[in-house]
């Protein structure tokens, strides 16, 4: 295990190409499956909708997780005083 | 007659009051006053151990007086002598017998001066007292009634504290004055009733209500100073504090009960009607002595008048449960009755075994002997919580019957229960002027007086107060079987009363006296 | 012969003191004899109880009646002799001769309760008197007090009114009957309750008896002659005339029937007087004897209350209590006597610390003073609870919770007694105690007697009913 | 195989608990593995004969201790198995108090599973509350762990009030203590009372934090314990009793949300893993809030698949904490030289969770949301769908490449290495890692215990697949690219129970000014006017007994005496001319008294 963590370090490239092609074999498969099984029409209609929703998903997520942060909610660490 | 008497084969009660008396004729011949000591133990533990065989052979389902017996006795006026018990009466004769050896041993020590005499002053008392509780012949009743003066008056007097004289004089004269129209009371209804002194004759009678007013103020006179209801108690306080230990337990325990019992079994049987009539002021006399006891209580520093002036409080709750005229107020009543009488004689006693040490009922000198007495003060503890109706302990039981009592009372009577609440402070009052007592008793102030010679108490002592704790506890936490013991009587008692009354206010309201 | 024995006795008996009298017999002699001449009395008017017959004209009736009350004239004397010792309160020198009038006074007494005329009645009544207006004044003098001569001429003087009203009142009855025997005056005078003259004259007839008895408004002599006399005179004057003045007011009130609302209105004023003037005046006083005489006061109330029921029952609880009554004083005497060995006056505060010096003459007395008070399970009670009762049924009720109130007050002073007699350990001076086996056999006797009389009231009840019955 | 005599597998682990401190030496650990095994058999054995058992009377009330039935078994088999992976994975732990209060922690949560009646369900709640709070309390190596396990008491103790007035209430209006489904049309206030008490326990927001703050201050294996039972036995309840109730979808999705948010940005793994039960059991609570069979059988599922992943999660992080020191992510990093078979672990636990096919989560998450779809929930659906690709973003790839990846932030060398930890803990984390594994691959293990057998569900079919893979590919992508933004920052970041924890103070300085201020002026209007004026008073009666009310007796005695002495000294005066001259008078006016009348 640390041997293969230490290979991909040392061949990042290597590691981005295998990531970004699993990527794009996901997309293709992705267009080639039967939406009909969707519940909503987006699903149906929308090709690789659920990458893009990942996607948007994750976005979303991290950017109010950092405008919240952000906002005031982060105090400092012994904001209770231990 | 007969109809109300359910006859025993053996002559138990009969035995119960003259064996005492048997015991003091003995002593009269008897010179050493230790074996005089032993006869009375004797005597009086044959006698706590017959008055069991009542318990065992009560039938709780008849409303007879049982265990009955009848002889003539002046027969020219019908006089008889007519005994019996009925739930009513039943736990305070075993009460009483049941006290007495504890009295004699209590003495054992504390009394040194003509003891002989003192014992049978004790065993005459005994006799009377029993006799008083079974007696079914208003003059045996009377009589016995009366007789009980002379003894008390001597123990107080002869063996009593500084002021004995003022406080032996005043109690009998005091209780004398409120029984002499009681005889009055006693004669009228001879004559109206056929010229009988049975008592079950007289009870449930349509009398004039005018006449039964003036009845029930006799009757309320002799059995209020006897309870004692405010603001006739003045007398206790005083009778109280000069007694010597066993004086003071059979006056609490024993002679105020007296009082309650002749309200429950001649009061309300008798003059019902009456009873109705005059029900509000005795309810509020009642609360009045339960707050005022309560105060008085509070500021005293006589451990021994405290008490008393506790006495007067509880007392209170049991006229206030009998009063409301309904059953939880009145069994709670007769319950109360006894736990006062099981409290209050083992707190006297309680006084009376420091008073032996330090020689002072004076809160203060006795302020932390807490320390030296760790025995002693658990006890005390106990008592003193039983007292201020705890629960879990004895008091508690009779005091919440009798206020839930008269909850149901001002309820049914549909208004806001005035009454109930009225009594509340009185319960206050009581955990400040007990929690006050022991606080001092057990850890005192600063400057408490040196009591490192005092010895806690000693197994005679021990045995002597256990027992009282043993029913503190018993009847706290399963007051069941004494309850059933009473019930019929008690059921029947409100029958009749609720049956009679408005029979005769209907008939007799108009009816001029 | 044989029915007037028992004062046939008496006058031998007089006689017979009145030859020690001539002589200087000692002390003991003296004694024997007259405890002699008393139990020889006592005995044959126990004989003589069942004697029946008539002496002097009629004018004298022998009946169970009057044999019944000669017994208790004659066993209460007796109990007095006994008690009173060798009578330190009278001098050596004239103790034959005071005895000698004390059965003179015996005498009377006896003949008084047989005589039913008035002549009769007038001279036993007198005979009586005389012999105690002698007696009064023969105490001992011992410096501390004189007071035995002013009571004696008090006595005196009173009785001479007392006897001026009751002749008076004979002589009107006589003049509106035309009799002097009592037969003949109680069936007449009943129609005559109209007529003021007969009310007058009953009133003032009884009055003789009210001043014998202690009764309003004739009692004023009682105190003073109680505590001036010598003790063993206030005993004697204590219980024994007031026998016999009730076995005569029995006969006279005959005389009174129901139907005289008015007389009978009046009556039970100078009874409920008497009760309330007896009790109220003794709670002041200091001397016991004294006290006793109030309290005498107000039990001759309470025995007049009894009598005033008119029915048999009421009599004979009038006997009853009297012999009761007697009973109890004799007690309390017993104790007086006793304790004051040196004949003097038993002030209150000598009673401090009886109970020390004589625990069994302190409880006789208590036993007695509780029984004065009206306690169960004594006589005192049981005799009053009686007269309360029948007074009941005949509709006094007033009366009788005036009555219940007296005992409560009447409590207060013979509890002080009894108070003092217990409950007060220091005696500054121990005034000796004779308490020989005579004095604590009596005592326990009349303790018994109180005591069996309160509990097992209806064998005398009974007799006196019986007794009384065969008489009015 | 009927059991007709009921043990209670409680039972076992309360007297295996309370003989425990008598074990010794190399009895214990045999000891310690045998009893959560007993209890685990004792759960399997029951789960075959369903049914009601253990029915007690006491007073007037019927309880009933053992109701077995479809929902009871799931969890509590879930229950007994995390006992003996829990016990196991503490087994080196010499404290034997700690597992003392671990196994009636335990016991408390499959008693409260098998109560059919509120007042056992109490009973065995409050078991749960305290023992798990002394699972805090003994994590001495924290200061703050003593507060916290305060905080956690008080908020569970007013948990168990609410539990307690809605159901002594509900006794009041129905006259049943019975523990079912609650009446969601006609509720009552009982109704919600008894809702927030569950809820309270399933960490529900606005009642949830409670939990980050606690179970990152338990002790290590504390922790993996508290992670399992608290929040599972009340999701259990509250789909007992709630199930249905509309605003548990809208709560629920709201935990889920707020949750991962959080997740996103704490510092402190045990708190990020907090947080993320939070927001997994969002998808329970939503799903016991949609309360079809399918969804039901999906909370059941994913709560018997989460306490085993998250378990995983919690021992990993237990490891990592065991042999560094440290749990603040901001103080780790790059440890994947030093605790290669935990990261291993963790990466387990981290796919499971972010439902990866073939593990756990994808066969039990799938369910929740294919049942908001089928009720028509679309939104809700779409919303956990996008928590779930956060979940893989935090606990797939955030956590791990936090604490194993990167820079090593501290000096670890003084950090254990990975061969000094405990043979046991390995072992359990196997354990659970096989399990995780298993049920995902091997799904009808899982399905055949759900609560709704007639429902049927299939998670591996193409559409789901792609669907699970494409969501997973683009969270990659998308961390891929904005992965400095989720570095962990040190902080606090601010809660609800801000509100109690700063409010503390606020109420702090209130009670120590204006209400200590009052107090002391009450104490002293309580001395001077009620003490001593009650004094007072009793003072007067005192003295008014004497000197009135016995006055007056006395006084008329002594008036009547008076009289007396009046009447003596009058009348009598021993003057014998005065007194024949009152006898005549006397008689005079007797006789004028009668003449006149």
């Amino acid at each position: 295990m640390k041997q293969l963590i230490d290979f991909f370090k040392d061949h990042p490239t290597l590691a981005r190409l295998i990531f970004f092609g699993t990527i794009g074999g996901v997309v293709i498969w992705s267009l080639t499956t039967d939406t009909s099984h969707g519940h909503s029409w987006v699903e149906k209609h929308i090709p690789a909708f659920w990458s893009i929703f990942g996607f948007i998903s994750c976005l979303v997520l991290i950017f109010f997780a950092r405008w919240f942060s952000d906002s005031g909610i982060r105090k400092g660490d012994d904001y209770y005083g231990d | 007659m007969d109809q109300h008497l359910v006859f025993s084969s053996f002559p138990i009660l009969s035995t119960l009051i003259f064996l005492p008396l048997v015991a003091a004729l003995i002593m009269l011949f008897v010179n050493s006053e230790r074996y005089c000591k032993y006869i009375s133990l004797c005597f009086t533990s044959v006698v706590a151990v017959l008055s069991l065989v009542l318990i065992v052979g009560f039938d709780t389902e008849t409303t007879k007086f049982q265990f009955a017996e009848k002889a003539v006795w002046i027969s020219s006026l019908d006089i008889n002598y007519v005994v019996g018990i009925d739930g009513i009466s039943i736990l305070l004769v075993v009460m009483t017998a049941l006290i007495m050896p504890f009295c004699i041993l209590a003495s054992w020590s504390y009394i040194k001066l003509r003891v002989k005499a003192f014992l049978i002053c004790l065993m005459v008392m005994e006799t009377a007292m029993i006799g008083v509780f079974v007696a079914l012949d208003f003059i045996l009743f009377y009589v016995l009634w009366e007789a009980m003066l002379i003894p008390m008056y001597l123990i107080i007097g002869i063996w009593g504290g500084p002021r004995k004289i003022y406080a032996s004089v005043k109690f009998f004269l005091y209780t004398l004055a409120g029984s002499i129209l009681l005889l009055v009371a006693i004669i009228w209804l001879y004559w109206q009733n056929e010229y009988s002194f049975f008592i079950p004759d007289m009870m449930w009678h349509h009398y004039a209500l005018g006449s039964q007013i003036l009845v029930f103020i006799a009757f309320f006179l002799a059995f209020a100073i006897k309870v004692p209801m405010f603001p006739f108690h003045t007398w206790l306080p005083a009778a109280h504090v000069e007694a010597p230990t066993a004086g003071s337990v059979i006056l609490a325990s024993i002679l105020l009960k007296m009082g309650t019992y002749g309200f429950l079994r001649f009061a309300l049987p008798i003059v019902p009607d009456a009873t109705y009539q005059l029900m509000p002021f005795v309810l509020w006399l009642s609360i009045a002595g339960i707050i005022y006891g309560g105060f008085t209580a509070l500021a005293q520093n006589d451990m021994k008048k405290l008490i008393a002036y506790s006495s007067v409080g509880h007392m209170g709750f049991v006229t206030l449960g009998i009063f409301i005229l309904n059953k939880q107020g009145i069994e709670g009543a007769i319950l109360q009755m006894i736990n006062h009488g099981v409290t209050t004689g083992a707190l006297f006693l309680c006084v009376g075994m420091i008073y032996e040490r330090t020689h002072s009922r004076e809160l203060s000198m006795a302020a932390g002997v807490g320390k030296y007495m760790p025995i002693f003060v658990t006890f005390l503890t106990f008592f003193s919580l039983a007292s201020l109706g705890f629960p879990g302990t004895n008091s508690f039981v009779g005091e919440f019957m009798i206020l839930a009592g008269t909850f149901q009372f001002d309820i049914e009577a549909g208004r806001f229960p005035w009454l109930a609440l009225a009594a509340i402070p009185g319960a206050l009052l009581a955990a400040a002027y007990m929690l006050r007592m022991l606080q001092r008793i057990i850890w005192g102030g600063v400057d408490n007086p040196d009591q490192s010679w005092i010895k806690d108490i000693n197994a005679r002592e021990i045995v002597i107060l256990a027992p009282f704790l043993f029913f503190v506890l018993w009847i706290g936490l399963s007051p069941g079987p004494f309850l059933d013991l009473i019930d019929a009587s008690v059921t029947d008692l409100l029958q009749n009363l609720t049956m009679h009354r408005t029979h005769s206010l209907s008939l007799n309201l108009m009816a001029p006296y | 012969m044989l029915l007037f024995l028992p004062e046939l006795i008496i006058l031998i008996s007089a006689l017979i003191l009145f030859l020690v009298s001539l002589g200087t017999p000692s002390e003991k002699t003296l004694r024997n004899i007259v405890l002699c001449l008393t139990g020889l009395l006592l005995l044959v008017t126990l004989t003589c109880i069942n004697n029946k017959g008539t002496l002097f004209f009629a004018a004298y009736q022998i009946d169970l009646y009057s044999q019944l009350f000669k017994l208790l004239i004659a066993a209460a004397t007796f109990i007095v002799i006994v008690f009173s010792g060798n009578t330190p309160g009278i001098g050596q020198r004239i103790r034959a001769e005071y005895y000698m009038f004390l059965f003179t006074g015996l005498l009377g007494l006896m003949m008084l309760v047989s005589s039913v005329e008035l002549l009769a009645i007038f001279i036993s009544l007198e005979l009586s008197s005389f012999a105690l207006y002698i007696m009064v004044p023969m105490r001992q003098s011992s410096g501390a007090h004189d007071y035995h001569l002013e009571s004696g001429i008090k006595y005196l003087l009173f009785g001479v009114m007392a006897t001026g009203f009751m002749l008076f009142g004979m002589s009107y009855l006589f003049g509106l009957t035309g009799s002097t025997y009592l037969k003949d005056i109680i069936p007449s005078i009943s129609y005559l309750y109209n007529q003021p003259a007969a009310v007058t004259g009953i009133i003032m007839v009884m009055a003789g008896f009210f001043y014998k008895l202690g009764l309003f408004p004739f009692h004023f002599w009682v105190p003073d002659i109680y505590e001036g006399a010598a003790n063993e005179t206030t005993s004697f004057v204590a219980a024994i005339p007031k026998l016999a003045a009730v076995a005569l007011l029995i006969r006279l009130l005959a005389m009174v029937s129901v139907d005289g609302q008015i007389l009978v209105n009046l009556l039970l004023l100078c009874s409920i007087c008497s009760m309330f003037y007896g009790n109220l005046s003794a709670l002041a006083q200091k001397d016991v004897k004294r006290i006793l005489g109030y309290s005498g006061i107000s039990h001759a109330g309470f025995i007049l209350f009894g009598l005033l029921t008119f029915n048999l029952e009421g009599y004979s609880n009038a006997l009853y209590y009297t012999i009761g009554y007697a009973a109890m004083t004799l007690t309390c005497f017993l104790t007086i006597c006793a304790a004051t060995p040196n004949g003097n006056n038993l002030k209150l505060e000598d009673l401090k610390g009886l109970h020390g010096r004589s625990p069994l003459l302190a409880l006789t007395f208590a036993l007695g003073l509780f029984s004065l008070a009206g306690i169960p399970p004594f006589v005192g009670f049981t005799g009053k609870l009686m007269i309360l009762i029948n007074a009941f049924k005949q509709g006094y009720v007033v009366p009788v919770i005036l009555a219940a109130l007296n005992t409560a007050i009447a409590i207060y002073y013979y509890l002080s007694m009894v108070r003092l007699a217990y409950c007060s350990d220091d005696s500054k001076e121990s005034v000796m105690v004779s308490d020989g086996w005579s004095n604590k056999s009596l005592a326990l006797l009349l303790v018994l007697f109180i005591i069996t009389m309160g509990i097992f009231p209806t064998w005398f009840l009974d007799m006196a009913a019986t007794v009384i019955g065969a008489t009015v | 195989m009927a059991t007709d005599c009921f043990f209670h597998p409680s039972l076992i682990l309360i007297a295996g608990a309370l003989v425990l401190p008598l074990i010794r030496g190399p009895f214990l650990k045999p000891y310690l593995f045998l009893i959560p095994l007993l209890t685990f058999g004792q759960v399997v054995y029951l789960s075959f004969s369903p049914g009601i058992y253990g029915q007690v009377s006491f007073m007037e009330w019927s309880l009933t201790f053992g109701r077995i039935d479809n929902l009871s078994i799931i969890f509590s088999i879930i229950m007994g198995l995390m006992a003996i992976i829990g016990t196991l994975y503490g087994l080196h732990v010499k404290n034997c108090w700690q597992h003392f209060a671990a196994w009636f922690y335990v016991a408390g949560s499959i008693g409260a599973i098998y109560s059919g009646d509120y007042l056992s369900l109490f009973l065995f709640w409050e078991i749960m509350a305290f023992s798990s709070t002394f699972l805090i309390w003994f994590n001495r190596k924290d200061t703050d762990s003593q507060a916290a396990g305060f905080r956690y008491l008080l908020v569970h103790t007013f948990g168990g009030l609410l539990l307690l007035m809605g159901f002594v209430l509900r006794y009041q209006a129905t006259g049943s203590i019975e523990f079912n489904l609650l009446d969601y049309e006609n509720a009552q206030i009982y109704t919600w009372l008894i809702m927030s008490g569950l809820m309270l326990n399933a960490a529900v927001i606005p009642l949830h934090s409670w939990l980050p703050d606690a179970y990152s201050k338990a002790t290590i294996t504390g922790s993996v314990f508290m992670c399992a039972f608290t929040t599972k036995t009340a999701v259990y309840t509250l789909a007992r009793s709630c199930a249905g109730f509309d605003i548990l979808i809208y709560l629920g999705v709201g935990m889920a949300v707020i949750g991962i948010i959080y997740a996103l940005l704490e510092n402190d793994i045990r708190r990020l893993l907090g947080w993320e039960i939070i927001s997994q059991v969002g998808y329970m609570v939503a799903g016991v809030g949609i309360g079809s069979a399918l969804a039901i059988n999906g909370a059941a599922a994913h709560a018997f698949a989460h306490i085993l992943y998250k378990g995983l999660l919690f021992m990993g992080a237990g490891a990592v904490i065991y042999c560094t020191g440290r749990s603040k992510l901001s103080e780790l990093g790059g440890l994947h030289t030093n605790l290669p078979i935990i990261l291993v672990f963790m990466v387990i636990g981290g796919i499971s969770v972010s439902a990866f096919p073939f593990f756990s989560g994808f066969v039990s998450k799938s369910m929740i949301i294919a049942a908001s779809f089928k009720a028509h929930f679309n939104s809700v659906a779409f919303l956990l769908t996008m928590v779930s690709a956060g979940t893989f973003l935090v606990a797939g790839l955030r956590l791990p490449a936090l604490i194993f990846f990167g820079e090593q932030k501290s000096d670890f060398t003084d950090a254990l290495p990975e061969s000094k930890i405990p043979w046991n803990m390995l072992l359990a984390m196997t354990i659970a890692s096989l399990l995780c594994f298993a049920i995902g691959t091997y799904y009808p293990i899982l399905y055949s215990l759900l609560p709704y057998q007639d429902i049927s569900y299939q998670p591996y079919n193409q559409y789901h697949l792609s669907e699970t893979l494409q969501i997973l590919a683009f969270t990659a992508l998308a961390f891929f690219l904005f992965h400095k933004k989720l570095t962990a920052v040190a902080g606090t970041y601010l809660d609800i129970d801000w509100l109690y924890r700063k409010g503390g103070t606020i109420f702090q300085w209130l009670a120590e000014h204006p209400v200590q201020w009052f107090d002391t002026l009450w104490g002293k209007v309580y001395r001077v006017v009620g003490l001593y004026s009650l004094m007072t008073t009793a003072k007067f009666w005192s003295w008014f007994d004497w000197h009135g009310i016995d006055g007056l007796i006395d006084g008329s005695a002594r008036g009547v005496k008076q009289f007396g002495t009046v009447i003596a000294k009058a009348l009598q005066r021993g003057q014998i001319q005065y007194t024949i001259s009152f006898t005549i008078t006397f008689v005079a006016l007797i006789l004028l008294a009668f003449i006149w009348l």
